[in-house]
């Protein structure tokens, strides 16, 4: 049984449903599912809540849905990099849950791990704490957070094999692994599906049994910030630290 | 002559041990980098999935899968590791970054800490401000010592939504630096050319000494 | 002219789907790795932290790096993935596993599983039994009919200590195939030479057909 | 500040207390802490509550705590191999804390992710649940873990680099990730000690964060159960099949 669909929108098929709830891996444009973004945004499912990170930007990500009006409410730790989406959420047009960021990838792997909640300090006494239980363990107080059970996820990753073990590259993993568990289904999208063998047992980021359809493409992989110090700055610069161009 | 940036920046770089994991907020705490004393050995977290942040890459070196929790391009060092967003915050929920250093909009005098919303205002969310005040085992506010219409930041009671209540203990402003202890907080150092009457004046919290 | 064991695990085994991720028990569950039908691919799921397990190593190749759940040497194969148990069982709790095929001391008519505590005997543990019977989506028990004093298997409500409540979807034994289903088990299968007169003599729990 | 140690005992110098609590990593006799475990048969430290997937066997592994009498209480889930252990339990000299194996991982991630308990259906209904908080989600039972916050965790890793980048090699990775996350202080031991870079930063399996104190050693990984094919056995050999030797 084949995993492999060689569109995304192929992979997509009979999967998609309006009002439909999907978790999507990346963070800010790093490691984002581009192509089923794209997919999604050509199929025109409506009424979409959106577990990420963030919500793309203006034209790209998953802003492309924000601007086709599809999503119906995000789940998102910070979405400041999208005039749409201000605009349609100061408008009432669009829901906004805000997860704490570390609140929001530990839902998705509790989620895809079978936790229905758990208790975490974070939040605890602020806003995203209002409404929420609170329990005392070992003196101090945290509040429960719910799994995200998601009908889909989209992730993106680096290379997966035909059974679907995945690997990332560099800090494009981010969300993806957190996101691709809590997915009744999982899409993943790769720049590169290789034969069983050729990735080391040892070292496969995500089992191929959160993978259930597979797309090889390309990608654009755009930049948000780019930061760079320049050659002839020969002294050892120190960590993040240089210009913005 | 109260602080500059840098100079608060260089402040705060005094209070890192070698061997720590850092986690930098952005803005002044980013400027800390440029300051970690000689033999001092740090390891600065980056929220979205690494350990061992290394410097902006080279022009034309830009690695689009290689970013920042700012989302700027970054480089990798020889012990890096990488990894996804939920290890990342398990070892800052877990308390095993030893020091977060981030701003602040206001910090009150029991340590609560407001920094990622005013209401009414544009909201762009938390990020994973609310985690690392939860959990990292050490948080230092940066900040000016009053807002640009010369308010103070540093009050009895946070007016805006808070980040964390009663998780930040060390404040570092252009005036000086501040413990957060037992009834309020204490004048640790004055800046140059600062008195305590100043510091009194702008400080809308209670300092106890 | 019952089952034996492996005609059991034969039966078991046409139970197995084209690329499922299945997890197999200790006893005669392993046998069904023996009998996986052609042209159905499988993925062995060994709860230490393992997906793709392959056959026992030729001699002299033993790896002590390299077990299964049974703490028994195996191989890998080339789709073989290695994890941690933390993820072993996200995934076993998650649902991801479609099938897990385990041996029993009780199965009830509600689908009530006992299978890893006799009080007052020596008591081993539950291992992942109870991990694999409220994760894994279809549980599937082989088991022989009734115990070796003779005493039904398949009972009204358990009376040893529970790996789980209403988990199991199907019971293989020596006699025949059994579904649970609303109200108690259904004769699915009968086994060769066996007839319901005797399934129903040496069955306790309800059998609706 | 160099993480490395010489040896086991200097590496739980200063650590070692009556009454604590300690994390174990390896299952069975897999990816154990051999070293520690010699160390701290050495130290005598007493009243150990031990949190371990197994409780090693008779002269070997944990085993060998449980001969002098150092262990109070165990936390495991199956402690099958060991006919010391059994005497003592019977006796009434040791407590054992029966978990479920999937919950004592997630247990111990849990403590180290900051977690302080979580709800799971694995053993919902059960003697496990009994006592425990019940809780419904989505119209299904789940019951309240909490996470093991140990004072020290011993692990076993394949190699790692002088800051405490790990990797684990097959199998033996087992309980020593979640192990290690959940201790207070964490001592590693290897095979190998590499130095910053041969470690592929990809493919770190427990970051150095979480490592606390480093010794390289060697190890005797006594097999439990060796079962092998023969090798004139020319058909494809099913998955786990063979014989016992």
């Amino acid at each position: 049984m084949s995993k492999i669909y060689n569109t995304a929108a192929d992979a997509l098929d009979g999967l998609l449903f309006d009002g439909m709830t999907i978790a999507a891996g990346g963070f800010g444009l790093c490691g984002i599912p581009e192509l089923s973004i794209a997919a999604i945004r050509e199929a025109g499912t409506k009424d979409l809540t959106i577990y990420s990170n963030n919500a793309g930007v203006d034209g790209f990500g998953l802003g492309v849905l924000l601007e086709s009006k599809q999503v119906k409410k995000m789940g998102s730790s910070y979405v400041g990099e999208n005039k749409e989406f201000m605009r349609q959420y100061l408008g009432g047009e669009l829901e906004l849950e805000f997860n704490p960021q570390g609140t929001l990838a530990e839902r998705m792997r509790a989620g895809g791990a079978g936790i229905a909640g758990f208790y975490t300090k974070t939040g605890y006494g602020t806003q995203i704490g209002e409404g929420k239980e609170v329990k005392e363990f070992h003196g101090e107080k945290y509040i429960l957070e719910e799994g995200i059970f998601a009908d889909l996820a989209i992730v993106k990753a680096w290379k997966a094999d035909t059974t679907g073990n995945a690997v990332f590259r560099k800090t494009a993993r981010n969300f993806n692994e957190p996101a691709a568990m809590c997915g009744k289904v999982c899409i993943m999208e790769v720049e590169e599906i290789v034969e069983p063998g050729e990735l080391d047992p040892n070292h496969i980021h995500l089992p191929g049994v959160f993978v259930h359809r597979l797309v090889q493409g390309e990608f654009e992989k755009r930049i948000e910030q780019r930061t760079v110090r320049q050659r002839y700055d020969t002294s050892t610069s120190p960590a993040g630290t240089g210009e913005e161009v | 002559m109260s602080w500059t940036r840098d100079d608060m920046a260089k402040r705060a770089a005094q209070e890192l041990e070698d061997g720590m994991y850092v986690n930098l907020g952005i803005g002044i705490p980013t400027l800390v980098a440029n300051y970690i004393p000689e033999g001092v050995s740090v390891t600065l977290q980056s929220e979205n999935g690494m350990l061992g942040m290394g410097p902006f890459p080279y022009e034309g070196e830009e690695d689009p899968d290689l970013i920042n929790a700012g989302k700027q391009t970054i480089t990798e060092l020889p012990h890096t590791a990488f990894f996804d967003s939920s290890m990342s915050f398990a070892m800052i929920r877990g308390g095993k970054i030893n020091m977060a250093i981030l701003g602040a909009m206001e910090v009150a005098e029991n340590g609560d800490l407001a920094n990622w919303m005013i209401p009414g205002k544009l909201v762009k969310g938390m990020g994973g401000a609310m985690d690392l005040v939860a959990g990292v085992k050490r948080v230092i506010v940066v900040t000016d010592h009053t807002s640009k219409s010369g308010a103070p930041k540093l009050i009895k009671e946070c007016t805006l939504p808070l980040t964390g209540k009663g998780v930040v203990k060390m404040i570092i402003t252009d005036l000086g630096v501040f413990n957060v202890v037992e009834g309020g907080l204490e004048i640790k150092e004055v800046a140059p050319g600062v008195t305590r009457e100043e510091i009194y004046e702008k400080t809308a919290a209670k300092i106890v000494n």
